[in-house]
C-alpha cells in the first residue's frame, strides 16, 4: 500500500512543480512545453483515480491537442507581432492576488477533506441498469444512454465552436483554408514520421473506439487520435486543408450530431421518448452513432486546432 | 487515499492557475493558466468520483462521464479564446499606429 | 511480484521527474523539449509496468495513445520553436 | 519455471531503471545540448526496451505481448525521428538560445 502512496505523492509533487513552472515561465514557449508535460503527468493521476476513460481523454485532448493549439497560436502571434499586452500588476497587487488565491485553495482543500462519509454515489443505480444497455463500460453507458442528451449537446458544442472560430476570421481570409500556411518538408525525419505514424494512429484509433463499448475508450479519444494524426501531416506540410467553403468537410463535421438527433427523434416517434433506443437494437444503434460521431469529432477537433483561416503570407 | 491526495492537488492547481491568470499579462499565458485552473477543478471532481466507488465499480461512473464532457467543452472554449486572441492581434496589426 | 513492479514504476517515474529539473533550468529550448520527451517516455514506462502488474490491458492502450500523442507534441514543439533567445516572445 | 521468469523480469526491469537513471543523470550533468541529446536518446530507449523485455514473460496473453512490443517500436521510431530534429533545432537556435 505504501508503494502506491509513494507513487501518488511523486505524481502530485511533479504536477505541482510543473504548475509553478508554467506560472513563473518567462517565455510563452516554455510555459506551453511545461503545460504539455503537466498534462502527461495528470494522465497518470487520472489512472490512479481509477478513471482510465478520463485519463485517455486528458492525454489526447488535454495534453496533446491543447498543447499543439497553443504552440501554433504562439507561432502565429510571433509573426503578426505580439499585439498589445496589458501591464503586469505591481508587487503589492501581486501579493494581494497571491493571498486571495491561497485562500481559494485553502477553502477548496478544506472542502475536499470535509467530503461526507460514506460518499453519495450513483454507482449502484448504474450497475443495476447497465445490463439493459448491452454495454460493458459503465462510463460509455452513462454517456450514451443515461445521459445521452449531454453527449448530444457536447457534440453540438464542437460544431458550434467550429462555427465560432471560423466566424472570427478576418474578412479578407474568409473562405480560405483554416490555419496558418506552413512550409512543406519534402524529406528528413519529420516527413518520414508524418508518413509512417498516421497509418499506425488510424489502427490505434479504431481499436480504441471498438473497445470503448466494453473497456475504457470511445469516440472522443479515438477522434482526438485521428485529429492528431491529420495535424501531424499538416505540420509536415504534407496535407492540405480544404477551404472552409468545402461542402464535404462541412458535411463531415455536421454528420455525427445530425445522425444523433435523427436517432433521438426516431426514439420520440417510435418509443415515445427523445433518445429512446429501439428495443433489442440498443448496441448496434449506439455503435453506429459512435462511428459516425468519431469522424465528426475528429474533423471538428482538427479544425479547432487549426484555427480561423489566416490571410498572412507563407513564412 | 489517492482520492484525497489528488483532490488536494486539484485544490492547489485551482489556486495556482487563478494566480497565473490574474498576474500574467500575455493573453496566451492567461489561457494556459486558465487550463491549469480547469484541470484542478476536474481533479477535485475526480476525487469525488473516486470516493463514490461501489457496486463493483472502482469509482462512480456518473461524475467520470461528466468530467469527460467537461474536458471536451473546456477544449472548445480554449480554441475560441485562442481564435479571439489571434483576431485581436491581427486587427491591431492592421490598425494605423 | 506486483509490489515489485509498482515500485519499479515509481522508480522510472522518479527518474523522469528528476529530468524535469532540466526543463525548469533550460538553458536551451532543445533542452526543454528533451525533458518533456523524457517525461513522456517515463510515463509510458510507468504505465506499462503498472498495467502488467495489475493486469489491466486498458493501461497498455493508454501507453499506446500516449506514445502517439507524445511524438505529435514533440514534432509541434520543434516545428514552432522560436528562432532565438531574443525572439518574438516578450519577456514579462 | 515461473520463478525463473520472475527473476528474469526483475533483472531486466532493474537494468531498465538503471538506464532511465543514467539518462536523467546525463540530462542533468552533461555540459552541452548535443551530448545531453545523446544521453537521452540512447538511455531512454534502451531503458524502455529493457522494461518491455522484462515484462514480456509476465504479459497475460499473446495480444498483450504484441502490444508491448508495438509500444516500444513506436517510441523507438518517434525518438529516432525526434533526435535529428532536435539537433537541427539546436544548430538553428544556437546552444545558448
Amino acid at each position: 500500500m505504501t508503494v502506491w502512496l509513494a507513487l501518488d505523492l511523486l505524481l502530485a509533487a511533479g504536477s505541482l512543480a510543473l504548475a509553478f513552472g508554467v506560472v513563473r515561465a518567462r517565455r510563452v514557449f516554455t510555459a506551453i512545453a511545461l503545460f504539455i508535460a503537466h498534462g502527461l503527468l495528470l494522465t497518470l493521476a487520472w489512472v490512479r483515480l481509477d478513471a482510465v476513460d478520463v485519463a485517455l481523454t486528458e492525454g489526447a485532448i488535454g495534453a496533446g491537442l491543447s498543447g499543439v493549439l497553443l504552440l501554433a497560436a504562439r507561432h502565429r502571434l510571433a509573426r503578426v507581432g505580439a499585439g498589445r499586452v496589458a501591464e503586469a500588476p505591481g508587487r503589492a497587487v501581486t501579493i494581494a492576488i497571491g493571498l486571495g488565491c491561497a485562500a481559494v485553495t485553502a477553502a477548496l482543500g478544506y472542502a475536499v477533506l470535509a467530503l461526507p462519509d460514506p460518499a453519495p454515489s450513483l454507482a449502484a443505480e448504474v450497475a443495476a441498469s447497465l445490463a439493459a444497455t448491452e454495454l460493458g463500460n459503465p462510463v460509455t453507458g452513462v454517456l450514451m444512454v443515461f445521459r445521452g442528451l449531454d453527449t448530444l449537446l457536447e457534440a453540438a458544442v464542437l460544431v458550434l465552436a467550429v462555427i465560432g472560430v471560423w466566424s472570427l476570421a478576418p474578412d479578407r481570409a474568409w473562405r480560405g483554408a483554416p490555419g496558418a500556411p506552413w512550409t512543406v518538408v519534402e524529406d528528413g525525419p519529420l516527413a518520414l514520421l508524418a508518413r509512417l505514424l498516421p497509418p499506425v494512429g488510424i489502427v490505434v484509433a479504431v481499436h480504441i473506439l471498438w473497445v470503448g463499448a466494453d473497456a475504457p475508450g470511445g469516440k472522443f479519444q479515438a477522434g482526438a487520435i485521428l485529429a492528431a494524426m491529420g495535424l501531424l501531416a499538416w505540420l509536415a506540410g504534407l496535407a492540405r486543408v480544404p477551404p472552409t467553403a468545402s461542402r464535404p468537410m462541412r458535411a463531415t463535421v455536421a454528420a455525427g450530431p445530425a445522425l444523433f438527433i435523427a436517432v433521438g427523434l426516431a426514439g420520440l416517434m417510435f418509443q415515445g421518448a427523445f433518445l429512446a433506443y429501439p428495443e433489442g437494437l440498443v448496441k448496434p444503434v449506439i455503435l453506429l452513432v459512435e462511428f459516425v460521431l468519431t469522424a465528426s469529432v475528429a474533423a471538428a477537433l482538427a479544425l479547432l486546432v487549426l484555427g480561423p483561416p489566416s490571410a498572412d503570407a507563407r513564412p | 487515499m489517492s482520492g484525497t491526495v489528488f483532490g488536494l492537488l486539484g485544490a492547489a492547481l485551482v489556486g495556482i492557475g487563478l494566480f497565473g491568470m490574474l498576474v500574467r499579462a500575455q493573453p496566451l499565458m492567461r489561457i494556459v493558466c486558465f487550463n491549469l485552473l480547469g484541470s484542478g477543478v476536474f481533479l477535485v471532481f475526480g476525487a469525488v468520483a473516486r470516493r463514490g466507488a461501489g457496486a463493483g465499480f472502482a469509482a462512480d461512473p456518473v461524475p467520470q462521464a461528466i468530467i469527460l464532457t467537461g474536458l471536451v467543452v473546456a477544449f472548445a472554449a480554449t480554441t475560441l479564446a485562442v481564435a479571439l486572441v489571434l483576431r485581436l492581434a491581427d486587427d491591431e496589426d492592421e490598425a494605423p499606429r | 511480484m506486483t509490489e515489485a513492479l509498482i515500485a519499479a514504476a515509481a522508480a522510472v517515474l522518479g527518474a523522469a521527474l528528476l529530468g524535469l529539473l532540466r526543463v525548469l533550468r533550460g538553458p536551451g529550448l532543445a533542452d526543454r523539449i528533451m525533458a518533456a520527451q523524457l517525461v513522456g517516455t517515463g510515463s509510458i514506462g510507468a504505465l506499462l509496468l503498472a498495467g502488467v502488474a495489475t493486469g489491466q490491458a486498458a493501461l497498455l492502450d493508454m501507453a499506446l495513445t500516449l506514445a502517439l500523442l507524445a511524438a505529435f507534441a514533440i514534432v509541434a514543439m520543434v516545428r514552432t520553436a522560436p528562432p532565438s533567445a531574443e525572439g518574438t516572445d516578450k519577456p514579462r | 519455471m515461473s520463478m525463473l521468469a520472475d527473476a528474469f523480469t526483475l533483472v531486466a526491469v532493474l537494468a531498465g531503471i538503471g538506464f532511465f537513471a543514467a539518462g536523467t543523470a546525463g540530462l542533468l550533468r552533461f555540459p552541452d545540448t548535443a551530448s545531453r541529446l545523446h544521453a537521452l536518446t540512447k538511455a531512454d530507449h534502451l531503458g524502455l526496451g529493457l522494461v518491455v523485455l522484462g515484462l514480456l514473460p509476465q504479459a497475460g496473453s499473446l495480444a498483450d505481448s504484441l502490444r508491448l512490443l508495438a509500444i516500444w517500436a513506436l517510441v523507438l521510431f518517434a525518438g529516432a525521428a525526434a533526435g535529428p530534429m532536435l539537433a537541427t533545432l539546436t544548430r538553428r537556435t544556437g546552444p545558448e538560445a
